[in-house]
């Protein structure tokens, strides 16, 4: 009941980040919205949302050409997300941070632009069994496009990786390990900086999909020593639109560019270009300048409150969720992995996810339903899909409940 | 209540539980696959068509409640029909779930399908009930393609 | 003097229009904000703006594989900002319009999706000399990959293309043309349904940069029968990190995915991929969703007023600037185009653009100042760098009138 | 019009318009390129560097007035000066340019440069009157790098 003790301490001061988060204070089909899906998408505190109202009344401009006054506000709170975003994962520099659209470009970026100049035919890319298709897809493409391979790091039973087979799977072909650091799936905790030693031992670099690690534990990029980190703006509080890759400078400074245009260049003419330095090498054509300047704002948002008090607190509240949920007739949680984050994912006897997913929204629940962007972590469980309950900052002990009492409901529903 | 009720009707949780004509056909002329990427909904429909008629039917696979009694109702009603009136019913039986048009006047040749008449309050789960009838329209013409509904 | 007494008739309805727009209430170094550098980036209307806090504050979640009411919301908006852009362009069907960051992704999309299917050794690729470096560089990359060869359409001393020299570059090795609608940097009006049609008498299909046609005029995709054409939201009083490219759908059927990932997937193994539908199959990841539903206000935006009407206002407003510039003494055009629309680019003898683009600023005048990411154009008017003042629907005499003053002002700092 | 003034003091003008040491050496040991991508300014630099001491230099390129006279300022500044003075001089004149040191106790050693202390009032142009003095440092090292201020 230890769980139980921590919540009600805590209780309080997550009312008060509640309220920070104009969205929740709406009625869903007469009910008090407990929103269970931050794995897919967090809500935006105020905060973030008012910045962006007054970037376009008061600062809009384009960036990083303009001689004057307003390009140079503009430019001026660009590049001071840019700042923020190092400091907040630790990073050597502001060079290693390239803005994106999210993880998902982020990856790609890497698979094409590490791609094009590491890998060559036979050469082996590591990924893990739990990755979400952002993870897997954008190495497959580039496997055909050179002839690598792409091999899979298994996954135990309760969803943990097998650690066992990563050591045996680690070689002189490989080439990159591409890993999550938390499972949006299932909510594995993977142990990343252990990982990463091992694949640095055979010299042999590794990319983290942190979208949803970043959420909801402290990053420290050079503690982890990761060459490669990549999050989304919109699952951290910030903004659709904008994500980030983190990567070493060395890697960035010998990947060959990704996409061509304005701004990622010094001089063009038709015989030959020269590409700017790092990272706008990477920064091709107008960015996402207001998403960016959002992102920075998310920032200062998490990072007054503290990522290790947000991070305790969630940890109390998954246990009180896995207690409450333990004790609902029917259900089986798929994957119980060592350490939780952010996730759970369970199934109900009888009733398909998604009649539960409308049953709980009938009751103000969302939860998300189906294969979370993850469909071999559903191959692997031999379920055609999941109910997964995420949860951000602004949870608490009343959408736990109103979810068990959904899913009573749910029951009735379907014992008529 | 009453939305939920009037969506997960008895006859459609009776469907769900006990679905008609589950199973692989010994031969059959005509067959396709439908595929909800939405929720994971994945069906397989096998038909004989003799002289422009089903004779037979069956459905397998996986799906939520709503998808699996569809396919368990469609398929009971198919039997027997000809080609152009089962493309009829697919006609009808899309303007009840969609609530496009006004299908009420259409209620006596739908019959016992307009217990789906609840799922146009539901847009996300509007595929769920029309799946297999796509499937269908993809099995009479027999193309290899899978059919989505997303 | 015709201008003149178009642009009074208008003026009364521009000033309407101007209120539109809260940023260009604000004072610079004391005096109004004339923003003449809508080619960067446009304001924004209140509309658009307040759009996004409402999105944020009501409807925000992720889209397209969640069953309960709020990502149902989001998802509806999502896709009625693409119907809209459809309609607004005039595109066949919804499944034509991809959704970008902008131009630059969508040139650079089409560059690898279409390069890496229709392009091979000795290929040939016509781009124009006026080009931005995002309709160059994106090729100088394909053509490392594939072997292809850029080809240059050149520009007369006035700044057109040279039509002459356009139809003897083309021929059966030609695979692709890729042109500007209009150009950024010195406003030339390309007679684009013209060469779109020349170049499909070789079977040849053609790219159209927009991203300066869509905010001037309106435009008909199926009218001018282009193949593709890509266009910035931010250019036209939508957000940041928004684009668009309209393909024809048979090419997209035919192109290969871009970027791999979430939702542009029908189903995942780790030994087989199938890719999801067009418009899906190009958009991986969490989309810019605000950005996309903020583009939607923005097409409801102009829609109201009207492009036509917006189109005339504009020539009124280009014709009377041109005039009242040309009686700057040493002021030189740099291209005097047949059909200008959106910018013009000069120079004022013995002052380098860069001092004059401080010296306005502190007159409260904003014009960009630079090469105007097309460093070729400079290279062929043997300039360094050129200033350019462009416009928006919001722009009226008073800012033409604060710029000419403007340039007399510099004139007296460096006559001291 | 006191900031603008205070910028493109009469100096600054005199050098724009005239610059001093503007073309190239017959023979040098050190030189550097300069690039400003946001404005196109571009300079080249060329040193004759003896016994550690500049005794020769000369720039050319194209720049707006503030890197020109800064380019022509410096150069009348170095010659004869040993390569530490220089480097030296870098540091205060950094300091002047972007305004993070109070600079104004080392306006004695500076002398006339201190005539760009204007420049920090304009955040933009700062990179103006540096880039010629990175490119000196540029020069000094030999790298076969282009010195670029963005
Ligand atoms: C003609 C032209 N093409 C392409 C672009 C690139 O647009 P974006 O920076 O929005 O990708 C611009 C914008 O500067 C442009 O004017
Ligand atoms: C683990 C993981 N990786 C990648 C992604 C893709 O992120 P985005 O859609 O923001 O690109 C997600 C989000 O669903 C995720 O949970």
């Amino acid at each position: 009941m230890s769980a139980v003790a921590d919540i009600t301490s805590l209780e309080a001061q997550a009312r008060r980040w509640r309220d920070d988060f104009p969205l929740l204070e709406q009625k869903v089909h007469g009910h008090d919205l407990a929103y269970l899906d931050s794995a897919a998408t967090t809500q935006k505190p105020e905060s973030v949302i008012s910045v962006l109202g007054k970037y376009y009344r008061e600062e809009n401009a384009n960036i990083h050409r303009g001689v004057y006054a307003l390009s140079q506000k503009a430019t001026h709170a660009y590049e001071q997300s840019r700042k923020k975003v190092a400091d907040f994962i630790g990073a050597k520099s502001f060079k290693e941070v390239v803005f994106v659209r999210g993880t998902t470009e982020a990856i790609n970026l890497v698979a094409q632009s590490f791609g094009r100049v590491f890998l060559k035919e036979g050469d082996e890319i590591l990924v893990s069994a739990m990755e979400h298709h952002s993870n897997i897809v954008p190495w497959q493409l580039v496997t055909e496009q050179t002839g690598a391979v792409l091999r899979v790091i298994p996954m135990t039973e309760n969803g943990d990786l097998d650690q066992d087979a990563y050591a045996k799977l680690l070689s002189a072909k490989t080439k990159l390990v591409a890993l999550c650091h938390v499972s949006n799936a299932i909510g594995t905790v993977n142990p990343i900086k252990d990982m990463i030693a091992q694949a640095h031992a055979f010299d042999v670099p590794v990319l983290i999909d942190g979208a949803q690690g970043v959420p909801h534990t402290k990053i420290d990029v050079q503690d982890l020593d990761c060459d490669f980190y990549a999050f989304s703006g919109h699952k951290m509080y910030g903004p659709t639109g904008v994500g980030v890759l983190y990567a070493k400078e060395e890697y960035l400074e010998r990947m060959s560019p990704y996409q061509g245009g304005g701004d990622m260049i010094l001089s063009v003419t038709f015989e030959k270009t020269t590409y700017n330095e790092i990272p706008y090498k990477f920064e091709a054509g107008t960015p996402n300048i207001s998403g960016v300047i959002g992102l920075g704002a998310a920032i200062d948002y998490v990072s007054q409150i503290g990522m290790d008090r947000i991070a305790s607190y969630e940890a109390s509240l998954m246990g009180l969720a896995v207690e409450k949920l333990r004790d609902v007739d029917g259900l089986r949680f798929i994957g119980e992995p060592k350490q939780r984050a952010g996730a759970l994912s369970f199934i109900l006897e009888g009733i398909h996810p998604h009649d539960l997913g409308t049953i709980l929204d009938m009751e103000g629940v969302a939860i998300r339903t189906g294969h979370h962007c993850a469909q071999p972590v559903m191959t692997f469980f031999a379920i055609p899909a999941s109910a997964r309950a995420s949860f951000g900052l602004y949870n608490n002990e009343a959408d736990i409940d109103a979810l068990v009492s959904g899913l009573a409901k749910a029951k009735e529903v379907f014992k008529r | 209540m009453n939305e939920l009720q009037e969506l997960y009707q008895q006859l459609i949780l009776d469907h769900n539980a006990n679905p008609r004509h589950y199973g692989r056909l010994a031969e059959c002329t005509h067959s396709a696959e439908g595929h909800n990427p939405l929720c994971g909904d994945q069906i397989f429909l096998e038909l004989k068509i003799e002289d422009s008629c089903v004779s037979q039917v069956a459905f397998s696979g996986e799906g939520c409640a709503i998808c699996k009694a569809s396919s368990s109702l469609m398929t009971e009603r198919l039997a027997g029909k000809s080609v152009s009136e089962c493309k009829e019913l697919f006609t009808l039986f899309h303007a009840l779930a969609t609530g496009e048009e006004d299908a009420a006047q259409d209620s006596a040749a739908l019959g016992k399908l307009v217990v789906f008449s609840g799922v146009r309050e539901f847009p996300m789960r509007v595929k769920c009930a029309t799946l297999c009838w796509h499937t269908l329209m993809a099995a009479f013409e027999n193309k290899n393609e899978v059919a989505v509904t997303e």
